[in-house]
């Protein structure tokens, strides 16, 4: 019997080193595996090198990992935000490197990765800052550059539900970068709320399959549902929305 | 000179709500130019994109409802309408790059008169840069129209002959709606598409610097 | 308010002209858009190019088009079948144009075309007849090929279920390549089983995007599903299933 | 020379799928190596994949409920097994050149020392050219497996020191399964993993005309 879950969060990071390269989930807050980050804090691994849209907001998640001073490097479309102060720290003070990649060449290079895609040519960024040094070929009169998969050791991906075979389904916004990233990554773990009986995913409605998982983990009903129904609970900064005032 | 005539940025958002004809999918970016979702006729059915894996994204939830899964791509909480669609993020950057997008609305420091957009970065020594969606919607949407005062707190010219902040895109621009006046990017620079109030394309020349077209 | 729902088949593929690009999703039968097919026959149009997977099966369908003399061009990557006897002929006798792609090189032809990329490297077909004259590039120490994108005038496709904004779902391996090749085509035109009301796709579920599809059309529920449930129908060779027996 | 043992194809299935371990991802290709699925131990869980758009296949369906939009790459009707996926071509076909298949099974014209295998042309003038999957499968699987008699009926051999029919792919099959012996294919050639009966590797070397390691 294929049974891809594991019993905890500390299990289901086991093994990432020191120097590992690591895919996080996420745009912001939606999707971002903070429980698996969590739990990549408490291994120590340090070195990291970090693939996620963003560079952490506020004091948890990306953010935390980022202050344990266990990332050596972060590749990443927008780091700069409102709350993004860890990070805008680490790299004024020369702590952190930053490899900046406009969204949809980092979708784009990631996904490639999954599918054995050697190179392609992007007309993102083509005479900008972004491409500078990158190879240019014009292409039925249009201008493009190119640009290579981005692979990981790892990735951390949040999902909805999954089975014991690893496949998973995601929720709303929350899917973002999760399906690329675990079919980018050597090693892909992704946390899901709950994992359900085999057979209870629709086939039709799969978005990641379970060839691109290892490992799965139950992390509980996120704050804002019970027992499958929304129920309202944190606001956008993560606040806990304990009555409709709250909510304002 | 007299003081020229400017509109709000709500009667700007306006202005180019009702450029956006009913079907035409549109993405609004961030910032300011979200506004004009605000002003999208509620008769009409035009399908907001976001970046982060939505199409037919609904305005901002009631109370108690806002949904830490359901953000847009300035990560503030929004709906879903019946109709829309989610998908991941390289299906979504897919939609933008091959050019699906009919319209796209985007803040800029600069516009170059062949069109070229600056919108992400001053270069200032020691900002940290941040880019995200910005190019791949600059190169994407079939129209990029750009949301922006005509003029910087400063009374320097937005719309240039040549951007001297770092690029987003080139020669990408279609459009250009500013608190002064309408301009279309055309072959021979920018053109005067509509003037606000009693500005005149002689005034707004005075303001530019740049030969506007006018008759 | 949007409806891209029209009432015929003819109504449908009104438009395409002599010498159109058009790509036809479907497998063998699964997902082949017959209809739409024979609405295009029932047009004239000639000189067309075809985008399919395979070149016709049996007489119908595909197989007709060909038939009917209207096809100059073929691009696929399996013609050969049992059952593509109308292919075989004309091909022998020079009368229709083949142009032979890896099926999943066709795959990612097809969906470059949608996704703006202007040429990928792809390591399928390096070494063989079919990468032939093709650009060879290494990269991390393996050889791939330039591949450019694949567009289409138009796409024929077969769905099971779409809405008035052109979202639609498919059928188990019916699905194939319709979603790539509605993405792929100036104009997308997907045939269903039924056009439901808006907002009974669950937005989680949708396949193709409403801004993918131009025009869809009902068609009729399938043979071989009656009130949604399956009640056997035709076999695989396209007989009808009256009985059990038949079945065999 | 005595007569060389020879087992069966559905022996050679079986053979076949005793290598496959649970948990494996397979794609059994189209023609003989779908037998390989009827030999798959009950108990363990092995998931098939189709190039046509489904993870988790399942065997032929009961009488009456053949399903016309749920068939395998050979165009046969197929069912779809609990935990089950389906996908477009485009994702069916980055999952096989991802890397992200275990274990392929193909048949074969010939399989060259150096792994090179040519399976989809004899090159004779006038037929019909196909190729399909095939070249996906061959660069994509871990490891590409070949099914196939070790002799033509002509009494060939099938495994070779260059093919000389056009080649599927360059240096991708890992071993040869055949009526004769299991060949693993290494830097230095064939070698003989396992001679069915009571083959020798010397029989085996008169047969191919290859030099296959023996000590």
């Amino acid at each position: 019997m294929i049974d891809k879950s594991v019993a905890s969060v500390s299990d289901a990071v086991a093994g990432i080193e020191d120097g590992s390269t690591v895919m996080i989930g996420g745009f912001g807050r939606a999707g971002q595996p903070v429980e698996l980050i969590d739990a990549l804090i408490a291994t120590g691994a340090k070195d990291l090198t970090i693939v996620n849209n963003n560079a952490g907001n506020g004091d948890t998640g990306l953010a935390a990992l980022l202050a344990a001073g266990q990332v050596r490097k972060i590749v990443c479309s927008f780091p700069r935000q409102s709350d993004s102060w860890v990070f805008d720290g680490l790299y004024r003070d020369g702590k952190v490197e930053l490899e900046l990649v406009p969204q949809g060449n980092l979708a784009e290079r990631i996904r490639a990765a999954g599918a054995g895609i050697g190179a392609f040519y992007t007309p993102t960024g083509v005479g900008t800052q972004l491409a500078d040094g990158k190879e240019i070929r014009e292409i039925d009169g249009r201008a493009y550059a190119l640009e290579y998969p981005l692979r990981a050791d790892y990735a951390l991906v949040s999902g909805y539900r999954a089975d014991r075979w690893g496949n998973v389904v995601y929720r709303e916004t929350a899917r973002n970068f999760g399906p690329i990233m675990a079919a980018a990554a050597t090693t892909s773990i992704v946390q899901v709320d709950r994992v359900v009986e085999l057979g209870s995913l629709d086939p039709e409605h799969v978005v990641t399959p379970g060839i691109y998982v290892d490992r799965v983990v139950a992390v509980g009903d996120r704050a804002w549902i019970a027992d499958g129904e929304f129920v309202g609970g944190v606001d956008i900064e993560g606040r806990p929305l304990q009555t409709e005032e709250d909510a304002r | 000179m007299t003081e020229l005539t400017r509109i709000t940025r709500q009667d700007l958002a306006a202005r180019i709500a009702a450029d956006i004809p009913e079907g035409a999918f549109v993405n609004l970016g961030i910032g300011a130019p979200t506004l004009v979702a605000n002003y999208l006729p509620e008769d009409e059915e035009i399908i907001l994109h976001t970046e982060n894996g939505l199409l037919g994204m609904g305005g901002a939830p009631e109370e108690g409802l806002v949904d830490p899964d359901l953000i847009n791509a300035g990560k503030q909480p929004v709906t879903a309408l019946k109709g829309a669609a989610y998908f991941h993020h390289a299906d979504s950057f897919a939609m933008m790059r091959g050019g699906h997008l009919d319209v796209c609305v985007l803040g800029a420091f600069q516009v170059a008169q062949n069109g070229d957009l600056a919108n992400w970065s001053t270069g200032a020594p020691g900002a940290i840069p941040a880019v995200g969606g910005a190019m791949d919607l600059a190169i994407g949407a079939k129209d990029v129209y750009v949301m922006t005062d005509l003029l910087t707190k400063k009374g320097e010219p937005k719309i240039v002959e040549a951007c001297t902040y770092p690029l987003t895109g080139v020669g990408c621009v279609t459009r250009v709606y500013t608190d002064h006046a309408v301009f279309d990017v055309t072959p021979d620079g920018f053109r005067v598409r509509e003037a606000f109030g009693s500005n005149t394309v002689a005034e707004l020349e005075g303001l530019t610097g740049l030969s506007l077209g006018g008759e």
